[in-house]
């Protein structure tokens, strides 16, 4: 299919024991979207983006990545494939510093063998250093280059989720997946985090948000999929989406 | 000599129900493997030997004073070591091995290097049809571990201090807001389970012989039951001592001793590996 | 001082000064050699050990069954070198040692390496339980309750005129070399990983890395090396039985890292000197060596649990405290 | 490679540390020995003292403790006019062959020249450091011509071996008792395995190989001998040999033998429990009639010697002695003795001196044999101790002698 999507989830269904988590729940997101899925607590979001990375097989249908379909790969494998994720919680490394933090990103790393550790081969050195010139890429695109050497756990709470933007990142990824990356964090906070996913995607990287601040989901995302138990409710412009009867009803009950 | 083999399992499996509850319950309830398992079996052991032999007293006062004094010394024991790195597990296992170490070592200097026994008050040998025998000692051993499963069953289902550990087990924090007070119902379960321990010293060791060591084998029978049951689940390590017994004397009786070890622990990597949570955990 | 060669040139001089050592103490005490000598041949194996441990702690996850591998270690050894005669190097001795705990603990490891925590200790421990069994039912090739018995020391050992020298520096090289691995692993890349996995592997998957093979390769090479050690061993105690090397060897392996901290590399190695020098000196106590071990133990777990090498932090910090104190009650 | 300027200072510290606690450990070992009023002779006592074989453990290092006391109040050895006092050096093998190497080590390390230790699963191991080190051991082993050759000259056996209490007094006694159907249910350790050679060989020679009907070797620890039990009372045996037992092992063996309905008989022929607690555990209607080597009814000691050795081991241990306490007491006045005679401390004047030397100790007069001696085939050397060997059957829980 010589179509512009770089993702496609296909009629996704997931159960756990007889609880229905996703029911026959498609869309597709094509490159450069800044994409939003929002819903009330509970409605699947986070299975969702399990299921595209990995984490849970659904239990009917399929997920296509780039071309290529996904489903049933290893969540590592899944990340190879250029596609990257952030966790609701904010998840860092705690005891490492935020440049150690920012190189468990790269791509690189998953090359280095043991011998070559023990060793020191010049293939090894010549990893390492694009490993470093990497993660300081990042760091400088995030503007962390004061914190660089801080211990993540010691961050404030609006820096270690940039940090973990900054993880996820590294690897250069077509998509990149964020599991509420706002949660808990204040107006100013919002904001800064909100302008370094918007700038990514201006550079041209596909964004996939999951969040429940609609102010932020309805000012920068360019079109919106709706969740609600389980079943994909809507989906289009987020004008469209806050015109949507459904949407209303489902937010704010009857 | 089958019915003999299926009785000897039989027996064999109470005994190890007895000696693996205290364990298991400690576990269930403070998430903590103890180590220190055998050293209060010991305990248990030695007190009983004491109180009969020594002071004189009869058989089941002397259990009956185990039963008063060992939740004591339990508590006293959390209180001192565990109470405060019990939400680090390394720390509380290495504590319990610690403790397992400086009190076998202080046995060895107290109670000597030879062996002592206490005698079962209940002597005689029961005839059991296809041949086989099953020494009363043994039978009234085995239905009093019954017994005492029986009671710990009860104490943690129906009354109040086994909502309270349950309560607990599942949720220390939300215990907490729930008005119960996790440092003192964990005290509680440490105790209970030391008790049982004791309690398990006091009677299983009329069978064999005392000395500052004979709590080793009966705990390494208690670990393999305690994590093919499930750690922390008292039905499945019920079922598991049950199954160990079997294997231990059709093991032993067709291929010889040390094939039944081999197959306890051969049975718990498999466990480990395909059912971390046991032969009666869910998932 | 060029900073890349620093930890190297303090590594060979410390090395070097621990070389000096048998000339000198032969010079000042030589009736007190031997004792020396087997302290620390016992303390260097011992480092060796503790490090390989250590390597797998970063990872997350506590082996109780290094003991284990110390004896697949030694018995390949003893089986191949002593009982058979299949290999007359003693040092491809060694390197058979290695190998089988290696592969052993690819098998093992590759199975098991999804459980955590107490889960992981439990079936090490298991693991290293079942051995006993095993090697005490055959006769072939185990050498049944007996063991193996006359295995030989590698060649050029002879060089020396007594065994204990030679011995002493086989020991040491083997320790420092252990210690070159393990601070090489844990200041490239791979140790960067490693230290990640043991503190939140889910990401470390989202990083794009497969958990569970640098999980192996750690472990792996840990029993390697360690299996190492136990040819090594195997050939200086001459024989060995299936209760050579017990639980509590493993739980000495523990405890090294417990005693030393567990927070750097210099922790396990610090409580593998301590350790193993004070267990040699308790051999005499006899039986009051376990109420020592306990003592240790709680004190440790309890009072210090950061190790010895947090002692001069911890008493820093008591001082402080101490003279805050009395800033306020003069005040 | 990026290395920070703290992670250096750590490696420094690091290694500091390091250097530091190897100075500290072995510090000891370079201090001291400088007092030397008193020469002191050495004499490693390599024994369990703690597990299941503490016992044997204790007995034997009692024993020697209270002959190294008594050589050393009569004001100790004298050689070439210089005094030497005895000083016994404990170390804890825990029964386990390698730690009992690591316990010679260190031995060899603190110049102990001479050694008592037990069990032939512990000395094997050691024999090779023995022949090299020269160390003049006395040992409690019951293996045959393994452990007593002319290439092991300087260990000498302090207990009758397998060939005597086994192939000798153990055929002797299952011929008097009409033995049909024989079980061995021994050990799991070097000393089962061995007496079970032992007694297949003379079973052979005294044509009477058919009688055996089972051997079973069990670890040494076990508590529960029903399933084993079953197995070998499935063939009706008449005669249950307990070979290597301490008295607790043996104790239970019967005990749950008989509750399984077994009538027959019981002999221990190289364990030589103690006699109280295996009355207390296995019940004293249980033993009665079990027959064991090495054994002396207290109240039946043949010297006044033994009677007070026998009074002042029991006023300072509270206890009876065990049968390798007075072993290893005898053999060591009797290494003492040769010692000063030798008037030498070179190994292999002292060896030869004892091989030859005859002393009058607990039991009569006691000497070497071995060599050339048609009962110990193989030895050809004169390295084990002989004294009268009692059999004892137990009545009413106490043992008497039997025939």
């Amino acid at each position: 299919m010589a179509d512009r999507s770089i993702l496609r989830v296909e009629n996704v269904s997931k159960n756990f024991g007889g609880l229905v988590a996703l029911s026959e729940v498609s869309f597709h997101i094509e490159k450069g979207d800044f994409f939003g899925l929002i819903g009330p607590n509970g409605a699947g979001k986070s299975v969702m983006v399990n299921v595209i990375s990995g984490l849970y097989s659904p239990n009917k249908g399929r997920v296509e990545f780039d071309g290529r379909q996904i489903t049933g790969l290893r969540p590592d494998r899944i990340i190879r494939e250029g596609l990257s994720r952030t966790f609701q919680h904010s998840t860092l490394f705690f005891d490492l510093s935020v440049r150690e933090n920012i190189m468990m990103g790269v791509r690189a790393m998953a090359d280095m063998g043991l011998a070559e550790a023990i060793l020191g081969s010049s293939s090894a050195r010549s990893k390492d250093k694009a490993i470093e010139d990497r993660s300081q890429e990042v760091i400088d695109l995030l503007g962390l280059e004061q914190q660089a050497e801080e211990v993540a756990a010691n961050l404030p709470y609006g820096l270690q989720k940039i940090v973990a933007i900054g993880i996820a990142i590294a690897p250069k990824p077509k998509l990149l997946i964020l599991d509420e990356p706002l949660t808990g964090l204040v107006a100013a906070e919002v904001d800064q985090v909100m302008g370094h996913i918007a700038s990514l995607n201006q550079q041209g990287m596909t964004i996939f948000i999951i969040e429940h601040n609609m102010r932020a989901v309805m000012n920068f995302c360019s079109r919106i999929v709706v969740l609600s138990f389980g079943n994909k409710i809507a989906e289009g412009a987020p004008g469209e989406i806050q015109r949507n009867r459904e949407v209303i009803k489902s937010y704010l009950g009857e | 000599m089958f019915m003999q083999m299926a009785v000897t399992g039989l027996v064999l499996g109470s005994i190890y129900m007895l000696v693996a509850s205290g364990l298991t319950l400690i576990y269930g309830i403070m998430h903590q493997v103890n180590m220190a398992h055998g050293v209060f079996f010991m305990l248990g052991a030695m007190a009983t030997y004491y109180a009969t032999e020594v002071i004189g007293l009869p058989y089941f006062v002397a259990l009956f004073a185990v039963v008063l004094v060992f939740p004591i010394i339990g508590a006293a024991f959390e209180r001192g070591i565990f109470r405060n790195i019990r939400h680090i597990w390394l720390a509380g296992y290495m504590a319990t091995v610690g403790v397992w170490m400086l009190m076998e070592g202080l046995g060895w200097q107290v109670f000597g290097t030879e062996q002592k026994a206490v005698s079962f008050p209940i002597t005689g040998l029961i005839r059991l049809p296809g041949g086989a025998v099953l020494p009363a000692n043994k039978l009234w051993v085995g239905l009093i571990a019954i017994a005492i499963m029986a009671g710990v069953y009860y104490l943690v289902g129906r009354t109040a201090l086994g909502r309270q550990l349950r309560a607990v087990e599942q949720n220390p924090r939300a215990a907490e807001l729930m008005g119960i007070n996790a440092d003192r119902a964990m005290a509680k379960g440490f105790a209970l389970g030391v008790t049982l321990a004791a309690l398990a010293g006091g009677l299983v060791s009329t069978l064999y012989s005392v000395d500052p060591s004979c709590g080793s084998t009966p705990m390494l029978k208690a670990f393999i039951i305690i994590i093919l049951g499930g750690l922390g689940n008292v039905t499945g390590s019920v079922i598991a001592a049950y199954i160990l017994g079997f294997i231990d004397s059709f093991g032993g009786s067709l291929l010889g001793y040390q094939a039944g070890h081999f197959m306890g622990f051969g049975l718990v990597i498999l466990i480990l590996i395909f059912k971390p949570s046991g032969i009666m955990g869910d998932e | 001082m060029n900073s890349r060669l620093a930890p190297y040139l303090t590594a060979l001089a410390v090395m070097a000064a621990l070389a000096l050592v048998p000339p000198l103490i032969k010079f000042i005490a030589p009736d007190k050699w031997e004792l020396t000598a087997h302290i620390g041949i016992k303390i260097l194996l011992n480092v060796g050990f503790g490090l390989c441990l250590w390597m797998m702690l970063q990872a997350g996850e506590l082996s109780l069954g290094q003991g284990g591998f110390i004896t697949i270690g030694a018995y390949t050894t003893g089986i191949l070198v002593a009982k058979y005669n299949l290999i007359s190097v003693v040092w491809l001795g060694y390197l058979a040692g290695a190998l089988a705990a290696a592969v052993i603990a690819l098998m093992l490891g590759y199975l098991i390496v999804h459980l955590k925590r107490i889960f992981f200790l439990l079936v090490t421990w298991s693991f290293a339980e079942m051995l006993h069994p095993v090697l005490t039912s055959f006769e072939h090739p185990f050498g049944g309750a007996m063991g193996i018995i006359d295995i030989p020391a590698p060649e050029g050992l002879t060089l020396f005129s007594e065994s204990w020298t030679g011995y002493y520096y086989l020991a040491l090289i083997y320790g420092f070399a252990v210690l070159w691995i393990v601070w090489r692993i844990a200041g490239s890349k791979v140790g960067l990983i490693t230290k990640s996995i043991g503190q939140n592997d889910t990401l470390v998957t989202f990083c794009g890395l497969y958990v569970r093979k640098y999980k192996v390769m750690i472990f792996v090479l840990g029993c390697f090396i360690t299996g190492i050690g136990g040819g090594i061993l195997a050939s200086y105690l001459t024989a060995i039985s299936p209760e050579t090397f017990t639980f509590f060897t493993s739980l000495d392996i523990i405890m090294f890292n417990l005693i030393g901290g567990m927070g750097t590399m210099a922790g396990p190695i610090v409580g593998a000197v301590i350790l193993s020098g004070l267990n040699e000196y308790l051999f005499a106590a006899g039986y009051w060596r376990m109420v020592v071990y306990g003592l240790i133990i709680i004190f440790f777990i309890t009072l210090l649990p950061g190790g010895m090498v947090s002692l001069p932090a911890a008493l820093r910090k008591r001082f402080t405290r101490k003279t805050k104190k009395q800033e306020v009650g003069l005040g | 490679m990026r290395i920070s300027l703290k992670s250096i200072g750590m490696t420094v510290k690091l290694l500091a540390i390091v250097a530091l606690s190897a100075g500290l450990i072995m510090s000891p070992a370079m201090t001291g020995g400088v007092q030397a009023e008193v020469k002191k002779l050495k004499i490693l006592s390599n024994n369990p003292f703690s597990g299941k074989a503490a016992s044997w453990g204790f007995s034997q290092d009692r024993g020697v403790g209270l002959a190294v006391d008594k050589v050393n109040q009569a004001g100790g050895i004298k050689i070439n006019g210089e005094t030497y006092m005895w000083e016994k050096i404990q170390c804890d093998n825990r029964y386990i062959p390698a730690d009992a190497v690591s316990c010679l080590k260190r031995g060899v390390a603190q110049g102990a020249k001479f050694m008592c230790t037990l069990g032939g699963a512990v000395t094997k191991p050691q024999i090779p450091l023995i022949n090299k080190d020269k160390i003049v051991t006395i040992a409690a082993i019951a293996g045959g011509a393994d452990f007593t050759n002319a290439n092991n000259k300087y260990l000498f056996r302090t207990m009758p071996s397998a060939d005597l209490t086994i192939a000798i007094e153990g055929i002797k006694i299952y011929k008097k008792l009409g033995v049909k159907k024989l079980v061995l249910l021994t050990a799991d350790n070097v000393l089962g395995h061995s007496d079970a050679k032992t007694l297949k060989n003379a079973l052979k020679v005294n044509k009477m190989s058919d009688i055996l009907v089972a051997e079973e070797f069990v670890p040494i620890d076990t508590g529960d001998f029903t399933p084993v039990l079953t197995r070998v009372l499935a063939k009706n045996p008449d005669h249950i040999e307990g070979g290597a037992w301490p008295a607790a092992g043996l104790a239970l063996l019967i005990k749950q033998a008989r509750e399984l309905g077994y009538k027959g008989t019981f002999t221990n022929l190289s364990g030589a429990p103690k006699v109280g607690p295996l009355v207390k555990i296995g019940g004293k209607k249980n033993v009665e009639g079990v027959i064991m080597l090495r054994l002396w009814p207290p109240d039946q000691l043949p010297t006044q010697a033994f009677k007070d050795y026998w009074a002042e081991y029991r006023k300072l241990y509270k206890q009876d002695p065990g049968a390798n306490s007075w072993e290893s007491y005898m053999a060591f006045m009797h290494l003492s003795a040769a010692v000063e005679k030798a008037q030498s401390l070179d190994p292999d004047k002292i060896v030869a001196v004892m091989r030859d030397l005859k002393i009058v100790s607990l039991l009569g007069e006691l000497q070497l044999i071995g060599k050339d001696n048609p009962l110990l085939p193989g030895y050809g050397i004169n390295n084990q101790y002989t004294s009268p060997l009692p059999v004892t059957v137990l009545k009413d829980g106490n043992p008497i002698i039997y025939k």
